[in-house]
């Protein structure tokens, strides 16, 4: 009876300020990692250009350090907005309500906040998605693989794929999206094992899938795994489908050594979401529920025709 | 408690003195809750932790415990209600806890390597039991099952905060006042001394390990219930910062000496720190590397004045 | 270094208690210098500074005229200064070989020469006559030849200086003897050796001078020829000591049995009745420690039976044994004795914790007073009651461990090197407190490398060689007809 | 080396025998170039660790050290040639390993909390120096870069490989052959024993941290050289992979016993139980839980039957 729900308390205070609300948190994932790093680089951008400020929360793929960091930064009172790429999306939850609760207009960007992998709408109410939803990244990766499939008129077509890390219910979502559409398109899998988020890990899986099924025509795999895989396949007439838009994953398409890659705008998503997040803290209208793949519409299905005059916004 | 067993608290202080002047929030009761509210998951764990290793044994599958008890309290949640679901998972994290305790004691193979094979095998089991997918209570007792972790009216204290108030009271008494406590130490600074003076030495190394599986299991709750789900991923290697706790207050790795409070002052110092910067809004490019420096300083200030006249 | 080591005003403090006031101590190339003091006076403390094991507080060290560095042993045996330190301090996994070697391996360019270390191993075995398997681990030796490892360590080291502090505790008499004719050549050579023992009667037979140590201060500096182990005592302890054996009470003729063990691997039926001290003489390694283990199910018993009072023990653990009300002081402090990081008193409540408790708490209050109670008897002397029981010295830490088992009053007592590295004070104490012991109807059954102690206190004399027990004799038996049966078949 | 020592090798010769009847293409010679080149990182790690374990001290910055030497590596590579780069990597190791030995040494606090303090701030030197970004050596030089990861004409074995092979083979050398092993041993099984032989503890551990750093730096060389990058992230967490292969292998935590082989033999078993999966195409699913129970099966089995005896 003592305790005190904190989701009743008060209602929502989310009334904008009158002072300059021009300070951005950026919470990425690890300042370690390109893909953050792009991300971030877009926030810092669009802040810059309009007058505002950021500041990079490095928790090093650490989810309950990110949990500190933002109720840390909620604590201080130094920021007006929060954008968020949950290591882990039901930890930092708890923080997010405090965060929406003092005020801050918080955008989830990238990987959902909350525990639905099948939805870009608001799981932790007040906030702003700007996300990939897991589920429909997976169904895209199968989509490009039936296409690799057909391009070669591939009957049957032997397919590949490399999960993401079999503990996180994320990677095993969208493998489950991905599997699903491929057996439903009738396609064959041979093989299907951890590749990770290393090129390392992705070429000591693909040593094994080779051993396996020497002839497999397609793999699946994040663009790290994809560019490990390819290394150990060299010469091999193989089909690859790359998770990511790197600037290199990118290349290796428009050179056709790569059938596709699952593409996004990285840096350009960053400054978009610091734009929502701005507009929001400034009192303007912003829609809830965004989807990252509705930002450059049909660019996601990244096959060598629509990646055509195309660079990626991030190395790795 | 002599003044030269202290150094580690004069640490603290610094710490604390030097957030005080250069912060305007950190003196705040928000903050000062918050940061105790930050410490609990760690701080549970270090409280186990802790008498494992005075206890001359590593627990390197604490976090694995953590999620299995977490996974099987919310399922259990699910099923019976919230306090079936609470007590399966203490239930979850005696059993496992017991379970390494045992294979330590059978097997005979260093704790270090037992505990970490056996932390991949709990941690299989909680992929195995949640299909890898999150889970989560019954929405209609959601609520409920969140409350473990709410604000109480002490001041907004946190539920969480008070039990590991109460877990680090607890296992501090069993440590200086019990006899179980006496042959913990016993059998940490020498098994062969402790086990020729009657003590048996494979039980008490169960016992310490079922209490660590407890404080996980406590701590796995206590996530689940902040995040209102659990998934077996939760909380990978935070034994390490829980080990690193411990050893940052004093208490050795060797066994046979230390004191929960150290491994409390261990789990201050290094959410301190964390809070300290995120506080200051310093450019967090050079962050490790303070915070780096920062664990050497505490802990070469504490061994420096234990053992000045040595 | 040719001329004589200057200790001058030697003074070192330990927490805030001074363990040694100024001493001086002058070392002389050539000759046997006895050192000698109660337990706890700071004999180790000061050979300790000699060999740069610790640095003292103030003072100096002066070799030909000049103040040396001995701030790390290194620095000590760069200057030809060795130690065998009274705590065994050996590499248990490594090989015997190895561990006599160590630091100080032959090589070629960094490339280890082990068949050269071989050479030099077997020509130290040759000069102290000590019988030692090369290549077994030290940790798998008993004791009393891992001390003789730490002793060939010393020789190995070339020193010209060698320091020993009471290499000889464990060492039966013909071998101790040996090891001092050894001294004595060493001596005759010009190396400069300074001797702690306990054994009086062997500082004055083996040393040129002695000088005795009390509460930390030097007390005497004098030739061995002028001094008697009753003038040495006189010295030490402030006032004169009887140092004689108690004489055991008779045992009663209708005593009951106590302890009764048959069919053991080393003796077919052994039997202790109440009030009777029997003693295990023999040579090291002859199996005298393994029986008393056996008994108190410390090593696993896989056949015949052990009874205490006509209950049977079982043979898997000392718990039984302890409930039963058998009590096993052991001959090593440091392994299997003490806990060396917990306190006095932690360590003298551990094996009684479960006869002090109140649902599982202790009962801090009577372990104090039953513990203080002890210290007392025993007259333990720590510099620092709740420090660590490490810090204490050698004698102290024997004496904390009697007292451990003494609490608990046991019925059957069994006692290994009962007055290992105890000052000839505590020794009669102990010696006292055994007959007593029996006196009031306890068993003992007693394993002692010291012959004198076995046949001075015990009603009857076990004799064990080769593992087995190989004949009795009862009290006033001749020491050359006890010695020539542990010895029987064996060179001399 | 004793029968009764031998009960690791009898562990992996099972594995092998199972995998060999259990699938058509563990036994080919593209399967044993790939497991062999798979084992090569953790490998190299393996070597050093075990040094710095025998010599009773951890070197948790491994996988740090790992990645700043890479990182400068490339770097240096860009700046001066290929050989350069190597050249400044191998010494980067070298030179963070000795400030690990000499921080351990100097602050006299237990190796397990310095190391992983200093790994915290060899990481944030690599953000630093990354600025957080992916490094490249020159496009020019790519291929003579990449060279160190290629397979060579010996049955298509790759350089990795035979850099392993070697690696291991020193460091055996020098364990078993030289002084210097000697005192390593001396060190870890006693170091007041050591230290009162006149053996100077401090220099030798600051060796064999140097000796580990350098290993680290070779296996973040390989690492930028399959990869053709660098940058801060790379082989988080390794050390405990290679620590938990020395402890499978049955080198002791506590110091003072171990050999090389071990260690490889280790790092053996875990490469096979990975790759055994991935040919078997068993669920995935069940993979930690077997992995978990292999590893004590194995440790297990070594520990019962060099213990048999006693
Ligand atoms: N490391 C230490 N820490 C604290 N006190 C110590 C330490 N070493 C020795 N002392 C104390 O110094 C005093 C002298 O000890 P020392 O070992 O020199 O005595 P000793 O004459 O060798 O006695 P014994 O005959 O029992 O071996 C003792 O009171 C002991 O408790
Ligand atoms: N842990 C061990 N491993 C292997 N052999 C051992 C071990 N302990 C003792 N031994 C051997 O068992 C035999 C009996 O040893 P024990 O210690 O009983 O002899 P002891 O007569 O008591 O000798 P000491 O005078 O040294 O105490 C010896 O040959 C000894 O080398
Ligand atoms: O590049 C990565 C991308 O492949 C993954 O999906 O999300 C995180 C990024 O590090
Ligand atoms: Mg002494
Ligand atoms: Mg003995």
């Amino acid at each position: 009876a003592a305790c005190v729900n904190p989701n009743t308390e008060g209602g929502p205070t989310a009334q904008p300020s009158p002072k300059a609300q021009n300070r951005i948190a950026f919470f990425g994932f690890a300042k370690a990692n390109s893909f953050t790093a792009a991300t971030y680089a877009g926030v810092e951008e669009h802040a810059k250009s309009r007058g505002a400020t950021a500041e990079f929360f490095d928790p090093n793929f650490d989810a309950q350090a990110q949990v500190r960091q933002i109720q840390d930064a909620v604590t201080s009172k130094r920021f007006d907005v929060f954008v968020i790429q949950a290591n882990d999306g039901a930890a930092v939850v708890p923080a997010v309500r405090s965060a929406v609760q003092a005020g801050i207009a918080v955008v989830v960007q990238f990987t959902p906040l909350g525990t639905r992998y099948d939805t870009a709408e608001p799981q932790v109410e007040g906030t702003i998605t700007l996300i990939d939803v897991p589920t429909a990244n997976g169904a895209a990766l199968a989509e490009l693989a039936v296409r690799a499939c057909a391009s070669k008129k591939l009957d049957p077509c032997e397919i590949a794929y490399l999960e993401g890390l079999k503990a996180l219910p994320l990677d095993n979502a969208r493998t489950d999206a991905a599997v699903g559409a491929l057996k439903k398109a009738g396609m064959k899998i041979v093989a299907q094992v951890e590749g990770g988020y290393t090129q390392d890990s992705g070429r000591k899986a693909m040593q094994d899938v080779l051993q396996r099924a020497p002839g497999v025509d397609v793999v699946i795999g994040s663009s790290q795994a994809i560019a490990g895989a390819e290394a150990v396949a060299k010469g091999k007439p193989i089909l690859y489908v790359a998770n990511g838009g790197s600037r290199q994953t990118v290349t290796a398409v428009q050179e056709g050594r790569w059938f596709a890659a699952y593409y996004l705008p990285v840096r350009t998503l960053g400054a978009r979401a610091a734009e929502l997040g701005l507009d929001k803290a400034q009192g303007r209208q912003v829609r809830p529920g965004n989807l990252m793949t509705d930002v450059t519409p049909g660019k996601h299905l990244g096959t060598k025709e629509v990646l055509a005059g195309v660079t990626g916004e991030y190395d790795e | 408690m002599r003044v030269r067993d202290s150094g580690i608290l004069l640490a603290l202080f610094v710490l604390v003195v030097a957030l005080s002047l250069a912060t305007q929030t950190f003196l705040t009761q928000g903050n000062l809750v918050n940061l105790l509210d930050q410490a609990v998951i760690v701080g549970l764990l270090t409280c186990g932790i802790t008498l494992c290793m005075i206890c001359g044994v590593f627990d390197l599958s604490a976090s694995a415990v953590l999620a299995v008890s977490a996974v099987v309290g919310v399922l259990a949640a699910r099923g019976g209600g919230v306090a079936l679901g609470f007590g399966a998972a203490v239930l979850t994290g005696a059993l496992l806890g017991a379970l390494n305790g045992a294979a330590v004691v059978l097997l005979r193979v260093h704790s270090f390597i037992v505990t970490l094979a056996l932390s991949i095998v709990y941690r299989g089991l909680a992929l195995v039991i949640t299909a890898g997918a999150i889970v989560y209570p019954d929405p209609a007792r959601l609520t409920e099952f969140q409350s473990l972790s709410w604000p109480t009216a002490l001041g907004g204290v946190t539920v969480p905060s008070l039990l590991l108030l109460a877990v680090s009271a607890v296992t501090s008494l069993v440590l200086w006042r019990t006899t179980l406590g006496r042959r913990v130490y016993a059998v940490g600074g020498n098994p062969e001394a402790a086990r020729l003076s009657g003590i048996r030495v494979g039980p008490v190394r169960i016992v310490v390990f079922t209490i660590s599986g407890v404080c996980a299991a406590l701590a796995g709750l206590v996530l689940a219930a902040r995040g209102g789900s659990a998934q077996a991923s939760m909380g990978t290697l935070l034994e390490l910062s829980a080990i690193a706790a411990a050893v940052i207050g004093g208490t050795s790795i060797l066994g046979g000496e230390g004191a929960i409070w150290r491994g409390m002052i261990g789990v201050l110092i290094l959410t301190l720190i964390g809070n300290g910067f995120n506080l200051l809004g310093w450019d967090t490019t050079y962050r490790p590397i303070v915070e780096g420096l920062l664990i050497l300083a505490a802990v070469g200030t504490d061994y420096a004045l234990r053992h000045r006249e040595e | 270094m040719t001329g004589p080591l200057l200790l001058e005003g030697i003074t070192k403090s330990y927490a805030g208690t001074t363990v040694l006031h100024g001493v001086d101590l002058r070392v002389e190339p050539g000759r046997t210098h006895g050192l000698v003091g109660e337990n706890g006076a700071g004999k180790s403390t000061l050979v300790k500074v000699l060999c740069g094991v610790t640095t003292p507080g103030a003072g100096r060290i002066v070799a030909d005229g000049r103040a040396m560095r001995l701030d790390s042993p290194r620095a000590a045996r760069a200057h030809g200064i060795a130690l065998v330190t009274q705590e065994v301090a050996l590499v248990p996994r490594l090989t015997v070989l190895e561990n006599v070697m160590l630091g100080r391996w032959t090589h070629r360019a960094g490339w280890w020469r082990p068949r050269a270390d071989r050479l030099l191993f077997d020509g130290l075995l040759g000069r102290t006559g000590f019988a030692l398997d090369a290549d077994r681990p030290v940790r798998e030796l008993p004791v009393a030849d891992q001390q003789r490892v730490e002793i060939l360590r010393a020789l190995a080291s070339g020193a010209r200086v060698l320091a020993l502090d009471e290499p000889t505790a464990l060492l039966p008499r013909t071998e101790a003897e040996r090891l001092l004719d050894l001294l004595g050549t060493l001596a005759a050579d010009g190396m400069a050796i300074v001797l702690v023992s306990h054994r009086l009667e062997e500082v004055l037979s083996a040393c040129d001078v002695v000088t005795v140590l009390r509460d930390g201060r030097h007390v005497l500096t004098a030739p061995a020829a002028e001094q008697t182990p009753r003038s040495l005592v006189q010295h030490m302890v402030g006032r004169p000591i009887e140092v004689l054996y108690p004489e055991p009470a008779p045992v009663a003729a209708d005593a009951p049995v106590v302890l009764s063990a048959a069919g053991l691997p080393q003796v077919e039926r052994l039997d202790v009745r109440a009030g009777e001290i029997v003693g295990l003489a023999g040579l090291t390694g002859s199996g005298r420690s393994a029986v008393l283990r056996l008994l108190f199910g410390a090593d696993r018993r896989t056949s015949g039976h052990v009874t205490v009072d006509g209950h049977p023990v079982r043979p898997a653990s000392p718990r039984h044994a302890m409930a039963e009300g058998m009590a096993l002081v052991p001959e090593s402090r440091k392994e299997q004795g003490l806990v060396l990081v917990r306190s006095l008193r932690e360590n003298l409540a551990l094996a009684g914790l479960s006869t002090r408790q109140h649902a599982g708490f202790v009962r801090r209050a009577a372990e104090a007073r039953e513990v203080g109670r002890w210290l007392d008897r025993l007259d333990v002397r720590a510099a620092d009651p709740r420090g660590r029981t490490a810090g204490l010295s050698g004698g102290n830490q024997q004496k904390a461990m009697f007292g451990k088992w003494l609490m608990r009053e046991p019925k059957v007592l069994l006692v290994d090197e009962p007055t290992r590295g105890v000052d000839v004070v505590v020794k009669v104490e102990i010696h006292r407190l055994l007959v007593e012991l029996a006196a009031r109807g306890v068993a003992v059954l007693m394993v002692s490398s010291e012959i004198e102690e076995v046949l001075g206190l015990s009603h009857r004399v076990l004799v064990m060689r080769g593992g087995r027990v190989a004949g009795e004799f009862a009290r006033g038996a001749e020491r050359e007809d006890v010695m020539e049966l542990a010895f029987a078949g064996r060179p001399r």
